[in-house]
């Protein structure tokens, strides 16, 4: 370890100290995250490892980059629940000459690269096509965000929107954008409150990846599984109880695992002085062959997710 | 009498709070149906000992032997299961209970009761209230009588328990006339009974009539024992106080001393109604009145602290404003309260600090306080009033009652008010230092202040007055001069 | 046991300020031991200039409250909705990131004025509503917080003029502009404690409300003056977080509340009022900096600085107590063990 | 009469009632068994917790450490049952988390009556150590697949039907917990020594120990029993939940119970404090945290509205409180 710092402190190829900072600890999607982070870590011998603030709250996600600083790391891999809310600390880690790698947050200033698994707009667009089929096009719906911050969550629910608009005229959306801050039983709250205020609801898209499993629960106590529809980002460990008995239909996801891998690589070819180019392979399964935007990595691929292959993914 | 069984031997036993020597080595015995007096001046270790005993504080040395059993310490406990109760000073009810489940407590915990038996505790406070002869509300909440009152729960407490030695501290401060007799009364039926009991008074002559032994501390030693045949009050004093002492009578009152306030037609409904008098420059003028009479809410309201419906109060011509302290202060009027713990004292706070806030304004400079200045004036009227402080800046809470209650005199005699009201000013006070305050009352009407005096002490309203009103359910029903005033005829006035 | 310290030293270490330094002072000592080459750096000292200012401000706010029997609740509520003000000020009347300096001067005193006057309310719910201090508080600081998500929507308002940065980013003479900023407060906090006759009627009226009523202490008053000031100090707390967030959000700082309470009381101030010294407090923050920090360095999970950070508090209330002579301790059952034999 | 009006009971029923007829008023299907048994639902968890913070404040005490302690529990439980006995029954699951809230509150208790620590500050620092224990040395990551016996607990009802709008309502079986654990305590507060000792004890500590009550022993007792409710308050909210998470939210919930309970009319110095009053105190945070969205209010209002109700609810009183004083003074 302490040789590792003086081999960055000189400048030289690894092994690196890279912190991946997430939005909470604690949650399945982020467990997953870690796992690649490990793997990362074990593949390449980098001291690779990952944090998380207790609560989903950008205060407390800047104070974990403060100590990264204070600890000396030599990347910084982030998930941000606010990019904004981020600037000046992940500045501050640049000037202390850190490299900082960005995921979920494509208008990130202070950052080397930010990579998304795909274009969230169309992700987006694509959960709203599920939930309008479901719901013959036709009825309310509402939606719900991690926080009013989090970029990608707003992406996806305005390119819905913006779908269905254009698409599906005979839907309503209606209240404002739920926010849920990465927590289950706020999800359940929110959703409870909508299904009260607005009776005759069909729809829920959730981004948050615990969003559908509140909404889920309280589908299930009033024993609406089958009158109505929920789709959003999750993952089959977290919602599939849901999937099951019918109270959620639909999933879509990237594997977290695999994106924590990316960054931390990415990371890795920052502090090698490499560059990342379009068409390039990151070798991890969807980042084959990505598309560079600025500063902004996209991927390719993301998976839908339904009772009938719910099976097919083990995480 | 020395032949009957010994209760209670204390031997040797010495304590100390933090430097000072509360109890030094003192030997003390309680028989059976024997009543012995504790006197001695503030601070002499009375309440010490008491505490010892009920097993609150644990002695430094010195062994308590109940019994003939010697217990190196007592526990509330151990005391209350060989049947000591105790009337604390401070009376240590529970102010959210009702007054049947106060004065039943300590005897339910006693026989170990595991469920609440709510009609055997309300026949139990029903008998004994019966007993003192005062009917209350056996549903009212403690905390919401007056201090009398919670004084009578707290000797029914006491009662109520099958004890075999009532330890009573200062039971009658806030007592009048006539529950005093009612309590003596059930004192000497209790002897009677074999029970023993231990009484604290500062009221000299409650004490030699009641009790048949005395024991006399002072400065925490036992300094003179004997029966109480052998004493009387001034031999008493003599051993209290180390000296003879002299009460001064008022001095006689300038004719021509101009009238500071006036109280005109003051009513308040349910308290007091139409009052009005006046009080000249140099005057003291007390007000006597049984328990209830309004007297406590008058100075209240006088002081701000309530507010009256009707009426008008001036001073030196200017109308004071009603129902606001700060002006009434600012006006010139100084209240001492009567519940020093609790309205008097800032108990965690210095004794310097509880002199000085009453004066804080007076030591601005600029922005920021004159530290020194307020330091200096504070310990000059410690001085004054002669408050035996070992260290100025100890607690205020450290000092003996009598000590205490200087403290918040002190305070406001800093503040050069116009007026004082002092309401009891010598409850719990011993014979020492009360002659002391009456001085200095004397002192300071001479000086130009009118005074108002609160008490149900008859002999000190003599003492120390050039008038007296008289209260009875709110209203003054007469207006009597210092020498047509007599002891007898005023006692009989408020017992009628 | 060790020889008895001498007099003086004893005399000393019965102040619980003392002690605390004495436990900041060791805990110092054991990270620099620990991680001398990441504690005893330049870099450390300055990310902990910059980290604590904001919520030690918000201890001084609790501090003052705690110091009359109250607390405050609220500041988080309050410095948020402060910052949210300042914020709004500059991003929609004056031309954001264009700003000069004038604006951002404005925005900061109607931040301030905006803390006074959530003070105030507090004040006047406390002092004549007769509103006991944790649920007033309690209460006005779901009200500021629900101002502030409704002001603004619950979403971060950004876009902030360069110079707006200095305040949580800026060094002066080579000192974080937080650090000075907090060491101005609380210097002055101290000094009106100590030095002048509304700090010692705080601390009178702490010590009995009751009491002060009857010494004719302008209650009222003291207490509306002393939310008010814990009120301004919030504001300023807030306005650093929005500097150093580059942002302003209702919700922000969660967890500061609890910090700032904690610090209070581990820094011997009676929550019941009527003791409390400004530099204990210092000390505490100062400590729980230190500890935090050094944790860091020796990476062990934030988790479990929580845990260190509450056994501390009991550690030092175990002294305290311990020290300041609670006999309740020493009364045990009956022992009739040595007076016994003397018999 | 006029005591009774001046109750902080009757206050807070009278702010319930008028907020049910707005909530009739803005919304016709508002008064409905559905909407009933959302609150009812709703109330269960905060209910045992609150009833177990006016056990603390009648004995003259303040715990801010219940939902944290009851986090633990729950949590610790659940890891347990999953990983050791993965078969095991809700009703030992349910007694496991009340022992563990139960040993949990010894430490409350040791601290506070055997060194004599004061209450707030010992529960603040425990509210960090349980926590921070937890996730430190326990675990931090949410298991959102419970056990059987905890999931199927969680979908048994007490009561189910079928409004006639067709609306499905439910109440689970945990809601028979509530009330077991308000009898409970009603009896033990005021049918035992012990619950009048505890009274005592916050009516003045002083005057109870010179009075030879075991105020240490009564006080520890008393951080025990609260611990039980907490762990017992936990493992329900799990599996109502239907997961278990060490950074549960529900730590939050810990100011809000201690509002609802003194809404109700129990006083923070101790001694007064009713069963009737903190659950009134309950339903009324749980009516408002549920309906503003019914009676056309956005959310985003909720937390002025609950401020506002608790600046009432504690404000009228109080100002009446003071006039009474003033009158009487
Ligand atoms: N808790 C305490 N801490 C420090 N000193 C104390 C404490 N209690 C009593 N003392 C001191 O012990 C001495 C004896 O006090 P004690 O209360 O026994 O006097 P007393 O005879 O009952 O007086 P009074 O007639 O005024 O009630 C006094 O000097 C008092 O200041
Ligand atoms: N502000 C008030 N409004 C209505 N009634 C009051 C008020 N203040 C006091 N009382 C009532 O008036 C009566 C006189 O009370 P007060 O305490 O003044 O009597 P007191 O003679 O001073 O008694 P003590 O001997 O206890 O000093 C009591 O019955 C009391 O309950
Ligand atoms: O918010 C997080 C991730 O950032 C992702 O958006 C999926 O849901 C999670 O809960
Ligand atoms: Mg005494
Ligand atoms: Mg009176």
């Amino acid at each position: 370890q302490e040789a590792a710092e003086g081999a960055a402190a000189e400048g030289s190829s690894g092994p690196y100290d890279i912190a991946t900072v997430v939005k909470i600890a604690g949650i399945q999607w982020f467990n997953r995250m870690e796992e690649g982070v490990k793997q990362f870590a074990a593949d390449t011998g980098n001291n690779a490892f990952q944090v998380g603030p207790a609560q989903a709250d950008p205060q407390q996600q800047a104070a974990l980059i403060e100590d990264m600083i204070a600890q000396g790391v030599d990347a910084i891999a982030v998930v941000p629940m606010s990019p904004e809310a981020l600037e000046p600390v992940l500045g501050r880690a640049q000037e202390a000459g850190i490299v900082v790698v960005s995921h979920e947050a494509a208008s990130q200033q202070n950052v080397s690269y930010d990579i998304e698994a795909f274009k969230n707009e169309d992700f987006g667009a694509t959960l709203m096509e599920n939930l309008a089929q479901c719901m013959g096009g036709e009825g309310e719906y509402a939606v719900f965000v991690g926080s009013l911050t989090s970029q990608t969550h707003n992406q996806w629910v305005d390119g819905a929107i913006a779908y269905q608009q254009a698409n599906y005229p005979n839907m309503t959306l209606v209240g404002d954008k739920n926010e849920t801050f990465d927590d289950q039983q706020q999800a359940y709250a929110a959703a409870q409150e909508v299904l009260r205020a607005h009776p005759n609801i069909k729809g829920f898209q959730g981004s948050a990846s615990t969003d559908v499993a509140g909404i889920g629960l309280a589908i299930e106590e009033r024993g609406m599984e089958d009158q109505s529809c929920v789709v959003g980002t999750s993952l089959p460990s977290i919602a599939g109880q849901y999937i099951e008995t019918g109270a959620v239909d639909m999933i879509g996801f990237w594997d977290p695992s695999l994106a924590g891998y990316v960054m931390n690589s990415v990371a890795q070819m920052v502090l090698n002085g490499e560059e990342v180019t379009s068409g390039m392979d990151l070798g991890q399964t969807g980042y084959e062959s990505v598309t560079l935007d600025g500063k902004v990595i996209y991927g390719q691929a993301w998976v839908e997710v339904n009772k009938d292959n719910l099976a097919d993914y083990p995480f | 009498m020395t032949d009957r069984q010994p209760l209670v031997v204390m031997t040797g036993v010495t304590k100390t709070y933090a430097g000072i020597t509360a109890l030094d080595d003192v030997d003390f015995v309680v028989r059976a149906g024997e009543a012995v007096c504790l006197a001695g001046e503030n601070g002499s270790g009375k309440s010490t000992l008491i505490k010892l005993l009920a097993g609150v504080e644990k002695p430094d040395r010195g062994v308590i032997s109940l019994d003939g059993v010697p217990h190196a310490a007592m526990t509330p406990t151990a005391a209350a299961a060989s049947g000591i109760a105790v009337i604390f000073q401070d009376f240590s009810l529970f102010p959210n209970l009702s007054v049947a489940e106060n004065i039943a407590f300590g005897a339910e915990l006693a026989e170990g009761a595991r469920f609440v038996r709510g009609r055997h505790v309300r026949e139990l406070a029903a008998r004994t209230l019966e007993r003192v002869g005062v009917p209350l509300d056996l549903s009212a909440t403690v905390g919401m009588l007056p201090v009398a009152q919670k004084q009578l729960v707290a000797i029914c407490r006491a009662l109520a328990s099958e004890a075999r030695l009532i330890v009573m501290d200062e039971p009658t401060t806030a007592l009048t006339e006539r529950e005093v007799r009612a309590l003596l009364a059930i004192i000497q039926r209790l002897k009677a009974d074999g029970v023993a009991v231990i009484f604290v008074s500062h009221k000299l002559a409650e004490v030699l009539e009641v009790s048949e032994r005395v024991v006399v501390l002072r400065n925490g030693r036992k300094v003179a024992e004997g029966p109480a045949a052998e004493f009387d009050a001034r031999s008493l004093t003599r051993h209290m106080t180390g000296r003879d002492l002299a009460e001064v009578g008022a001095a006689p009152l300038d004719p021509s001393a101009p009238v500071l306030l006036t109280v005109e037609r003051l009513s308040k409904a349910g308290a007091f109604a139409d009052i009005g008098f006046t009080l000249r420059a140099g005057e003291v003028l007390g007000i006597s009145g049984l328990l209830g009479s309004g007297r406590t809410a008058l100075a209240k309201a006088l002081f701000g602290l309530v507010v009256p419906e009707t009426g008008r109060v001036t001073l030196d011509g200017r109308e004071v404003p009603l129902g606001d302290p700060l002006r009434a202060a600012g006006a010139g009027i100084g209240y001492v309260p009567e519940d020093r713990l609790t309205e008097g004292l800032f108990l965690t706070q210095s004794i310097l600090r509880n002199v000085g806030v009453g004066r804080i304004e007076a030591h601005g400079r600029g922005p920021f306080l004159d530290m020194a200045g307020l330091v200096e004036d504070a310990r000059d009227w410690l001085a004054r009033l002669r408050v035996r402080a070992p260290d100025p800046e100890a607690p205020v809470r450290s000092l003996s009652g009598g000590n205490q209650q200087r403290v918040v005199l002190a305070r406001w005699l800093a503040r050069a008010p116009r007026i004082l009201i002092l309401n009891g000013p010598s409850v719990g006070v011993d014979v020492g230092s009360k002659a002391e305050i009456h001085a200095i009352i004397a002192d300071l009407a001479a000086h130009g202040l009118g005074v108002i005096v609160i008490s149900d002490d008859l002999p000190e309203l003599l003492a120390t007055c050039h008038r007296i009103l008289v209260m009875v359910e709110g209203r003054i029903v007469e207006d009597i001069p210092r020498m047509d005033a007599t002891e007898e005829g005023l006692a009989r006035r408020l017992a009628s | 046991m060790t020889a008895a310290p001498a007099p003086r030293v004893s005399r000393l270490l019965a102040q619980p300020e003392a002690r605390l330094a004495l436990i900041m002072v060791l805990v110092f000592a054991v990270m620099a031991a620990l991680a001398p080459e990441r504690f005893l750096t330049p870099q450390n000292a300055t990310s902990m200039a910059f980290q604590f200012p904001e919520f030690a401000i918000l201890a001084l706010a609790i501090t003052i409250t705690m110091l009359t029997g109250g607390i405050d609740l609220s500041i988080v509520g309050i410095a948020n909705c402060c910052a949210i003000v300042a914020s709004l000020l500059l991003t929609r009347l004056a031309p954001g990131a264009e700003a000069g300096v004038g604006w951002l001067l404005l925005s900061y005193a109607a931040a301030l004025a905006a803390g006074a006057a959530a003070g105030l309310f507090n004040g006047v719910l406390i002092a004549f509503g007769g509103l006991p201090p944790i649920l007033a508080t309690l209460g006005s600081g779901l009200i500021f917080t629900g101002l502030a998500v409704a002001l603004t929507g619950g979403t971060a308002i950004m876009g902030f003029p360069a110079s707006a940065a200095w305040l949580g980013n800026g060094s002066v003479l080579g000192l974080p502009v937080p650090l000075v900023v907090f060491g101005l407060l609380a210097a002055g906090l101290s000094l009106v404690l100590s030095r002048t006759g509304f700090g010692l009627k705080v601390q009178m009226f702490g010590a009995n409300p009751l009491a002060a009523r009857y010494a004719a202490v302008d209650i009222e008053r003291l207490l509306l003056r002393v939310y008010v000031a814990s009120g301004m100090l919030a504001a300023i707390a807030g306005l650093i977080i929005m500097s150093r967030a580059n942002s302003a959000k209702a919700d922000y700082g969660q967890s500061y509340t609890l910090l700032a309470v904690l610090i209070a009381v581990l820094g011997g101030v009676n929550p019941y009022g009527g003791y409390g010294r400004v530099v204990g407090v210092v000390l505490a923050v100062l400590t729980m900096q230190f500890l935090s920090s050094g944790l860091n360095m020796l990476q062990v999970s934030n988790f479990a600085r929580e845990l260190i950070w509450g056994a501390l508090l009991i550690l030092v209330m175990v002294i305290n107590t311990r020290t300041w002579g609670f006999r309740r301790l020493r009364r045990r059952l009956p022992t009739a063990a040595p007076q016994g034999e003397t018999r | 009469m006029s005591s009774l009006l001046g109750r902080n009971e009757t206050l807070v029923a009278g702010v319930i009632l008028a907020f049910c007829m707005v909530g009739a008023l803005a919304d016709p299907g508002f008064l409905s068994i559905p909407t009933l048994m959302d609150l009812l639902r709703a109330g269960i968890v905060l209910g045992i917790l609150a009833v177990g913070v006016l056990v603390v404040l009648v004995s003259g005490g303040i715990d801010v450490s219940t939902t944290s302690l009851a986090i633990v529990a729950l949590y610790v439980t659940t890891l347990f049952v999953q990983n050791v006995t993965p078969e095991m029954g809700w009703p030992l699951a349910f007694l496991l988390a009340a022992v563990v809230g139960a040993l949990l509150g010894a430490i409350n208790g040791l601290l506070i009556a055997g060194l004599g620590l004061p209450t707030l500050i010992v529960t603040l620092g425990t509210l960090s150590v349980f926590r921070g224990f937890l996730l430190t040395f326990v675990g931090s990551r949410l298991i959102s697949n419970l056990p059987g016996g905890l999931r199927d607990f969680s979908r048994a009802m007490m009561i189910r039907g079928t409004n006639a709008d067709g609306s499905f309502y439910s109440l689970p079986w945990a809601f028979a917990f509530l009330v077991g654990v308000v009898v409970l305590t009603w009896f033990l507060l005021y049918r035992t020594m012990l619950g009048r000792q505890v009274f005592a004890i916050g009516g003045s500590m002083e005057s109870a120990r010179r009075i030879g009550i075991p105020v240490r022993r009564v006080q520890f007792l008393v951080f025990v029993y609260v611990g039980a409710l907490g762990g017992l308050a936990g493992i329900i909210h799990a599996s109502l939940a239907r997961v278990a998470n060490p950074q549960d939210l529900l730590l939050n919930q810990q100011l809000p119970v201690l509002a609802a309970v003194v809404l109700g009319g129990a006083r923070l110095e101790g001694g007064t404090g009713t069963l009737t009053g903190t659950l009134l105190g309950v339903s009324l945070i749980v009516l408002v945290s549920n309906s503003l969205i019914a009676l056309g209010i956005p959310n985003t209002f909720q937390s002025i509205v609950i401020g506002f109700l608790i600046l009432l609810g504690t404000g009228l009183p109080a100002w009446q409180a003071r006039r009474a004083q003033r009158r009487a003074a």
